[in-house]
């Protein structure tokens, strides 16, 4: 058998009106490639909208100099995402707090984590030169 | 508009017409915000036409059903898919919010 | 204003039976990506599935062992395919003969080459280290 | 399978279902001669379903009006959309074709 892949690539300004756009891209392209509906219409885009997000607003805190990049690797055994931001970086997993335990559960913010944690197969996340990246690992 | 908003007697209706995110979610906030200081008491929100809502809508969510509830107000939700039921009971919201399968059911149960 | 692009990579065997698929990949993004109907229902799907086919039948020989790799990308200002091959290459202008003259409108082939120059508005070549590639230049 | 192939007293009628490209050309070239073996003459393809063609799709067509014109039949085509009319035109196989606007008025003009 031959090397056969799918790779989509985006980057755009840091503001939170493109993360729809960029999510349905990607959701689109899922569909196409027949990945379940499961993949295609809950973990991928809840996952993903949460690292595009966190990266607009957390990573580049919505400076309209920086931009963010998505690329979306789909091979025969894993559907691959990364996201580029122009941040520091963050430890994820230190950061992750489950937000379903009682002194939680009301508060507004910090499920976006626990939701990527929750649907992903892996998670990863590097230090370059030029910022932070976040790689979201959902096996075939 | 993502968002429509209607009354049936003392209920105020909201329909999130697509994803309920970081994008459109504080305008969400927003007209329910001015909804309750208008006076309104019951609202009921719509998910028919939703795919899925991300963790800032899921937060917007928490944190109007405790203002409502702070003014004695109720929120109830309605017609989630089986992926936003998924989300829910993930995030264990299922046991903090008023599910009802559809808008009918939610209506009575007011 | 800050860099914006969308771009696609696609890499699949020496087999025509793939060309649809791919064709429909690069249109359907560029129907998300609001391209005016001529560019992604009729320039694009056939220049492109006439580089694909050539890459494949021409190109690659259809050599099992050979892949055809395909990059789009999307910018403010234009679209860009690419197409790449493992063969040696060709000299395209050389190779595009008027298939409308009389003595040619009865010949089942050598129309591909003719449509991609006039759906197009560039068409560049390289001969690289593996192969050849045809790069399709729309501009929006 | 993208193609469908009924007869009308004594008309073949051709449907082709979805686009007319390098990976399927080869079996409506087969089943159309295929025909013309078992004796049919009179051809009639419709593109109602076809978005778009490409340069070995428009070869096969050509041939085979050539192959069937060998055995004293027609050809005819039905039912292009404009793009696949722009086709046609930048091609000049317009001039080559007999083309009509729909099934009906082509199997009129046999
Ligand atoms: N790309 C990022 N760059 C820097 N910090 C981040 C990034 N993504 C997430 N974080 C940190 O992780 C925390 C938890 O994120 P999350 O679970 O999405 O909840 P929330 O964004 O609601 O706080 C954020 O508050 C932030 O401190
Ligand atoms: N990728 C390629 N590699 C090598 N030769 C090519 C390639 N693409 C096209 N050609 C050459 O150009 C010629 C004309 O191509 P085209 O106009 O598509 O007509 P056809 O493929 O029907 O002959 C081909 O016959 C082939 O010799």
């Amino acid at each position: 058998m031959s090397r056969q892949f799918v790779a989509l690539e985006l980057e755009f300004p840091s503001d939170v009106g493109q993360v729809e756009r960029v999510v349905r891209l990607a959701t689109d392209l899922c569909r196409e490639l027949k990945f379940p509906h499961r993949v295609s219409d809950l973990e991928l885009p809840v996952a993903l909208s949460e690292a595009v997000s966190n990266a607009i607003l957390r990573g580049n805190k919505e400076d309209p100099l920086k931009t963010v990049r998505v690329r979306g690797i789909v091979s025969d055994s894993a559907l691959i995402f990364e996201v580029y931001d122009q941040g520091e970086g963050f430890d994820l997993h230190e950061c992750i707090a489950d937000p379903t335990s009682p002194d939680r559960i009301t508060l507004e913010g910090g499920r976006g984590l626990y939701l990527m944690d929750q649907f992903l197969d892996k998670i990863e996340q590097e230090i370059t030169d030029t910022g932070h990246v976040v790689r979201l690992i959902l096996n075939r | 508009m993502p968002f429509s908003i209607k009354k049936q007697e003392d209920i105020t209706l909201i329909d999130v017409e697509g994803q309920l995110i970081v994008g459109n979610r504080q305008e969400l906030k927003q007209r329910v915000l001015d909804e309750l200081e208008g006076g309104a008491r019951k609202f009921l929100i719509n998910f028919t036409q939703t795919g899925y809502i991300d963790s800032s809508g899921l937060g917007v969510l928490v944190s109007l059903s405790k203002k409502i509830r702070e003014h004695g107000g109720e929120l109830r939700l309605s017609d989630l898919n089986d992926d936003l039921k998924t989300l829910f009971e993930l995030t264990k919201l299922d046991t903090l919010f008023l599910i009802s399968e559809n808008r009918e059911k939610a209506i009575e149960s007011f």
